[in-house]
């Protein structure tokens, strides 16, 4: 098993920290995992996108062109990554903000109201692992336990307390994820 | 027990060092390495093993930092980027002209000037061939996964020690930026007084004992005879290098036809790029040197005699090429091939590449 | 758009608008950012002195580093901590141009010290244009030598401490008293009165490169609210607070 | 209709949401929209038009120079 | 009428720049080249001609101002020896980044660190391989004599204003102190400020007319896709001058059996090293390369076929070895002899060296 | 010999000699050089307060390059300019021992401003003995920083003119206004009781650097008779007659 | 007798003759030898060794340490 | 014809203008010429020598290991370069500090006792030029018009007016040399 992911979102949405749950979460389950994030001079507002790659074997390269899953948060991440999708592969898209939606026919395409429900839940933070949620729903890859663990060893001790609102944020995602298209 | 733990390759510097037994750590920030400092910043290990951790005024003022601390016989290092190393030379070649053992991490980021702060390897001269002035060579090691930035930093204290001499970890923006899984080192006390007297006290700068001569740490001569002699000194030590200390991975090279010679990053690609041409039928390896000097020169040429033709793929207009085209001596075809500008190759791109420009040419 | 709006909102009733030597690039500073500012001055004390030809800037890296993609001047981008040295060469070899610097506070105070130091003491004919944010913002966020004692930054995680990260630098009162140095100001941008305040302080400055008369040089105490931490807001009201204690407002020399 | 004597616009493309052209305002007449713009910033406008009297104080500290400021003669 | 005259080479290299029309020097003091600056001292050169002369605080500043000043589309140059040019790596990578014409000279000292003050060419390596970061070249020229030190600071101008890319002068401590006959060159006025509108006038920042956009010299590009096509334009610029700027002396070549490859004062060492030779009864010629790089690759594998070997002779450990290897490519044998450390090897011992590393090996 | 004088010249006798701390080489310095007598009383001091074993001297670049030759201690020769970072290394990895450095004027002041700032503003625990002869000594009389208006050197063979060459830099002036620094105090060596006063100076500074006090910076302000061209006498006269009027003796911190 | 109570010992290899110590010398004890070293230098001798007091102000100034200064008791 | 000279002394006793004059006068000769001092960081007092080449051809290497004549002013110069001197060479050497008189009987040695001549004509200065009125008496490669020309060329303007002095110390050397050996 392989899963190659790119997530890509505005700065400040939480990317590369739900990219590195994912990546623990790999771990706990003993598979190799790559995170490697774009980095930039832009320390706020641009965009951030991050790759995780959770596999059986040993990763070659941390650098891909082309993904199994995007899951992406904003229209330029939209432009310019649904195109990097396999042939078959999933995207995962927030609807907020997106003025031009998908259009590849040959992949997967779940939508997941990150931002409204993350309003309706009362915290903003929970936003990303809203859409945790909803990739864990179209790729179960990994158990909800796992991704348990791996908040565990993500945040600092002191921050131990919010697993259950982050995990209840998770849960909310996986029941919300609609289906846009499926092949 | 082994501690396991996903992190950035920038932050496993910091980490190793610490339980390597470092004594100084000298930097100035600088994308993509910052974390190596800021990591050692909010662990403190001041507190914990004595070891220093000190923000200089600039890459200049860090390197003379450490010429000044390691001169002392104390495990000391600084961490940098391209812009920031070369900034550095004078102090470089100082340390190699003194015979001072120190570690230098340049995690390199596309050239020249100030260029990009993505990833290449456009550093591999400057590196390996001298950036400062004067006959001198660094230790290099290559790190091509998270891992082994954590193994190298204690790997490249052992040999700058054994042989006196600097050591450079050449990585770059992908290893240093990206997570991995990691099984960190345990811990080493860091040596005491005693031990650096016994270690070094030939010419570690301790404060003069009643039962030694000064120690001088030093890199000029005066008188040409001797200052000859101690590049000739200098170039036995090299040679011994070169006889001990080549390090180097072969990856699927058993049966095959044709090599690529790649490092770090761009090692770790030719690997998925070698199933696709395996795909292909086409019988590819890979040489990948660990240590860039020394350089795996003999072992390259070992292959020649089973080998079509090489590829060296390197993030950078090619530079390493050189070094593979010595070892081969025109015995068969070596070609270059690379991205720039902190563009990657992709591995279907190299195996097109070895295609194109070995296969077919 | 009410029709009250439309009223008011006509050509001739324009009292503000962005310089013209502003380019149409936006930004890509943090919300909030000192940078845009000043810049915003700079490009307007060139267009209202009308020297967008005979005026060179040098911006060295940091934040600033892509200033030349904003103000529609000739530009040299410096290596970081360099500028004045670059500035020194363009100013000898074209007296009659007007040469500024647009500096940040790690790269004139620590990088850039001995460069700074010493054009200021030759008394190159140049302005230079002094952004402290008490931070590296362009790295994210380490300490800079104008960073406060107790302050945190990424490389000063606990705040930062005398003993481990020594004093912060008054570097403008050392430059102060270089000979060269004709004119040294410290100002900020953070109310609609100290930025024209700093605007006056930057046309002096460049007023004084016409008549050759030194070395001008204009501090701006700002914020970094990446760096920081804070919202922009939030990070004005800690300068107000922190960096004015340290880094008091006001003209140290003019001559 | 003579209370109205100011105005602004804000190059909403531009605007960061800095929210210091807010603060700097002697009048409260700017707010922050609900809605964001193409980079996610939501944007400053105009909440209370009627109360702008033109004075120019939030283009000065606008880091962005996204306003441009009218004044009515009288 | 031309002027013969008898001086040094670090005093000719001050006053060709003064007669070749150029705008500014900008230098630091360091034996064995102090004399260039202190020459346009003493010939205040800003009253001639109006050219600019300044001692700055360090060779970083040096090399910086260089960059400012030549980015004004203005001939501008700095000196410095060997610890001097290692500090102005960074400064070096920045005028290659940025595409900007200039002058560095190097009178090279023995290495590594602080070394010896005596003659050397142990900076081939830093010069030609890149001492600083990225990937790029330097226009490299090898005076072998006072005259050449005359002649070549206009041809680096004129070479680098043509690619614009910084040239280098690589001297070293022979000809920068040794006194010979010199004719100078007649004057050439400065260029006018039209006469750089014209020449330099769409990169140079010189102060934006109202017709034409912003020039801006600078060597960032945060773009990976545009930092890679600059990185391919460099690629290509230096191919172009690999095909047309190759200069090089041949010596007693016709018959030659074996041939020395050398430049500056080596060669003119291995010139009487020839003469010793024929007598023996061997058939030595000469390739002294006098563009370091573009390197004359081509020039010494076309002589390949009539020789038995090649001895590159350099004062230095070995390092131009590698471009005279690469260009045999495994042809025939070739050897590496040299003194280091400020010892300048006689002729006897290089017409030996031949004998025994070559002819006898 | 007379009698008479066998009868003093006696072991017992003696009441002034060569420091045991100093080698038996013969200096390399020029004759009369100030560099000889500098030496001569950071020997004295080190061997007094009995700390040899304790004590680490940095010298850069410059004509004490090789004073390691001479002062029977552990040296560190460092790059030109440098000697203040090597010694914030050895410093805070050997917070115990005596640190020193010992640099001329073109070191510290020009190449090296950078570094002594930074060194002296973190409060580096250190000694700093600046030998300020106004000149690059080493390479051959060139100006340095500390040259005075007027003074010919091989690069201002007409006179040091400001309009070229900028000011001369005052900077121990700026350094003692460093909040890391205890101890600024600017001395000289030409006569039996100015090199009594250095020597007291050099003492306290090494004293401060035991009791963990922060930098102490001792300038002598000294001669270089071959680079000013003058004999050693008439350096001396020179020297009270002009440095003595821009570089004037006297303490100026003592905390 | 009770006139000579100070005297100098000059190491007359090391000196060079800078001649700082005559300067220094309130005796005008010290002048420099006709006699060359080996390094080419007239080297410091006492010129009038009966004036000497001893005070070693001589080797105090001097740079190259040469002087060893002896006094006697009375 | 190639002369290969080297001239050695002291810091301070005109080695280095001495051979710059003799360089001169080889170019109003039309000859090739080469002049290489050694140099180091010892401004004065430490030995100072130069080599000086005059020949008839294009000069190869500035830098010799053996001297068709040694012109030595000190010991240790005397004790460096007496064995440099190829066989059948000349030595002209100056008594005044020498301890160890040359032994090679292989050469040409000359004295000249050019300290005490200068004292006698009552200007130190011009010592260096009695050295080489002595050079141009044993080696007569140069006329002593061309010495003349060739100090007018070394010398700046202002100093013109000392020629005079000069060539007669130059006159003093020719005639007070003595032969101690002559093959
Ligand atoms: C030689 C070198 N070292 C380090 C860097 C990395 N760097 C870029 S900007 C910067 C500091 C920026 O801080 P400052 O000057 O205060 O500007 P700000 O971004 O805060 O406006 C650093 C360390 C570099 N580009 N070059
Ligand atoms: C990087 C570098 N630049 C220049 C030099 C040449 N250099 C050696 S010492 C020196 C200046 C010495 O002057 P100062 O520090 O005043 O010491 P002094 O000799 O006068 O005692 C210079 C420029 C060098 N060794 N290294
Ligand atoms: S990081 Fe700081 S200085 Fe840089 S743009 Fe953002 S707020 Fe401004
Ligand atoms: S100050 Fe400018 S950028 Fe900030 S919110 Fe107001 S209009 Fe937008
Ligand atoms: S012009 Fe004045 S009143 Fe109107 S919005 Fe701006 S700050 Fe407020
Ligand atoms: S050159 Fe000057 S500083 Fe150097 S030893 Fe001679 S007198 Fe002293
Ligand atoms: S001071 Fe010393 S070196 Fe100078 S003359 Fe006197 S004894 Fe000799
Ligand atoms: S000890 Fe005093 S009196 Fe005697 S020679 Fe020295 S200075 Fe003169
Ligand atoms: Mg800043
Ligand atoms: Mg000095």
């Amino acid at each position: 098993m392989t899963e190659e992911i790119i997530i890509a979102g505005f700065g400040g949405q939480g990317v590369l920290s739900m990219g590195k749950i994912l990546a623990y979460s790999g771990i706990m389950q003993d598979k190799e995992v790559a995170w490697m994030p774009s980095y930039g001079p832009e320390m706020r507002g641009g965009t951030a996108n991050v790759t995780v790659i959770i596999s059986d074997e040993r990763i070659s390269s941390p650098i891909l062109q082309k993904f199994d899953t995007a899951i992406v948060l904003n229209q330029q991440s939209l432009d310019k990554f649904e195109e990097q999708i396999k042939v078959g592969g999933t995207l995962v898209y927030d609807p907020n903000g997106i003025t031009k939606e998908p259009t590849r026919k040959d992949i997967n395409i779940y939508k997941i109201e990150g931002n409204a429900l993350a309003t309706e839940l009362g915290n903003a933070k929970t936003f990303n692992m809203i859409i945790l949620g909803a990739f864990m729903k179209v790729k179960p890859i990994l158990s909800l336990e796992d991704v348990e663990k791996g908040l565990g060893k993500s945040l600092p001790e002191r921050h131990h307390k919010l697993i259950p609102m982050n995990m209840k944020a998770v849960q909310c995602g996986m029941d919300n994820i609609k289906v846009v298209q499926e092949l | 027990m082994a501690e396991v733990r996903l992190m950035k390759g920038n932050e496993v510097i910091a980490e190793a060092a610490i339980r390597c037994g470092c004594d100084g750590y000298f930097g100035y920030p600088i994308t993509p390495q910052s974390e190596v400092m800021e990591t050692l910043m909010i662990r403190k290990p001041w507190e914990e093993t004595g070891m220093v951790v000190l923000q200089a005024e600039s890459e200049v003022a860090s390197i003379n930092m450490v010429y000044g601390g390691a001169s002392c016989g104390k495990k000391v290092m600084t961490s940098s980027s391209s812009p920031g190393v070369s900034l550095m030379q004078e102090g470089i070649t100082y340390l190699a002209g003194a015979e001072i053992p120190a570690l230098v991490v340049n995690v390199v980021r596309g050239g020249p000037g100030l260029g990009t702060i993505q990833p290449a390897q456009s550093d591999y001269y400057q590196t390996c061939k001298g950036g400062g002035h004067g006959d001198y060579r660094l230790i290099v090691l290559a790190p091509a996964s998270v891992q082994e930035m954590n193994d190298f930093v204690d790997l490249s204290f052992e040999l700058a020690f054994k042989y006196r001499n600097p050591a450079m970890i050449l990585s770059d923006g992908v290893i240093g930026q990206m997570m991995e899984k990691v099984t960190l080192s345990p811990y080493k006390a860091r040596w005491t007084d005693e031990e650096i007297e016994e270690i070094s006290g030939s010419w570690a700068t301790t404060g003069k004992k009643a039962n030694r001569s000064k120690n001088v740490s030093t890199s000029l001569e005066l008188d040409s005879d001797k200052q000859e002699e101690f590049n000739l000194h200098l170039g036995r030590k090299y040679k011994a290098m070169e006889e001990n200390e080549v390090r180097y991975e072969k990856i699927s090279c058993d049966d095959a036809e044709y090599m690529f010679v790649a490092y770090g990053s761009s090692a770790r690609i030719c690997q998925k790029a070698i199933e696709i041409c395996r795909e292909r039928g086409i019988k590819a390896g890979l040489l990948r040197p660990i240590t860039l000097y020394p350089f795996p020169t003999k072992q390259i040429k070992e292959m020649v005699p089973q080998l079509k033709g090489v590829l060296s793929v390197e993030l950078s207009m090619g530079q390493m090429v050189d070094d593979v085209r010595l070892a081969v001596n025109g015995a068969i075809p070596v070609e270059h091939y690379g991205h720039v500008g902190g563009i990657i190759h992709s591995p279907e791109e190299i195996a097109d590449a070895l295609e194109t420009l070995i296969i077919k040419a | 758009m009410t029709e009250e709006l439309k009223d008011i909102q006509k050509e001739e009733n324009i009292v503000y608008k962005k310089s013209s030597l502003l380019t149409d690039n936006v930004m890509h500073y943090c919300p909030g950012c000192t940078h845009g500012v000043v810049h915003k001055l700079v490009a307007e004390v060139i267009e209202e002195m009308g020297i967008q030809g005979d005026t060179i800037g040098v911006s060295p890296v940091g934040c600033s580093v892509l200033a030349y993609n904003y103000i529609d001047i000739d530009w040299q981008e410096a290596a970081h901590g360099r500028a004045p040295a670059l500035a020194t060469a363009v100013s000898r070899l074209h007296p009659e141009k007007y040469v500024f610097t647009y500096q940040g506070d790690g790269d004139l105070a620590s990088i850039g010290c001995a460069e700074i130091m010493h054009a200021c003491n030759r008394g190159e004919n140049i302005v230079v244009i002094f952004i402290n944010n008490a931070i590296y913002g362009m790295t994210g966020g380490q300490m800079a030598p104008t960073t406060m004692i107790g302050q945190v930054t990424a490389t000063t995680p606990y705040g930062r401490d005398v003993k481990l990260n020594g004093y912060n630098m008054k570097i403008t009162e050392l430059i102060a008293q270089l000979p060269g140095t004709c004119y040294v100001t410290r100002e900020s941008a953070h109310t609609p009165a100290s930025v024209r305040k700093t605007k006056k302080a930057i046309r002096k400055a460049f007023e004084n490169a016409g008549q050759n008369k030194g070395t001008s040089f204009v501090e701006v105490v700002g914020t970094c609210s990446s760096g920081w931490k804070l919202t922009p807001e939030k990070a004005n009201e800690w300068m107000v607070d922190n960096s004015f204690k340290e880094y008091p407002l006001g003209t140290m020399k003019d001559e | 209709m003579a209370k109205v004597r100011g105005s602004i616009v804000v190059d909403v493309e531009k605007c960061k949401g800095c929210e210091l052209c807010a603060v700097a305002c002697p009048k409260d007449v700017i707010q922050l929209a609900h809605e964001v713009n193409g980079k996610g910033y939501h944007y400053a406008s105009m909440a209370k038009p009627e109360d702008c009297i033109g004075c120019a104080s939030c283009a000065l500290v606008c880091p962005d120079s996204c306003i441009t400021v009218y004044r009515a003669k009288a």
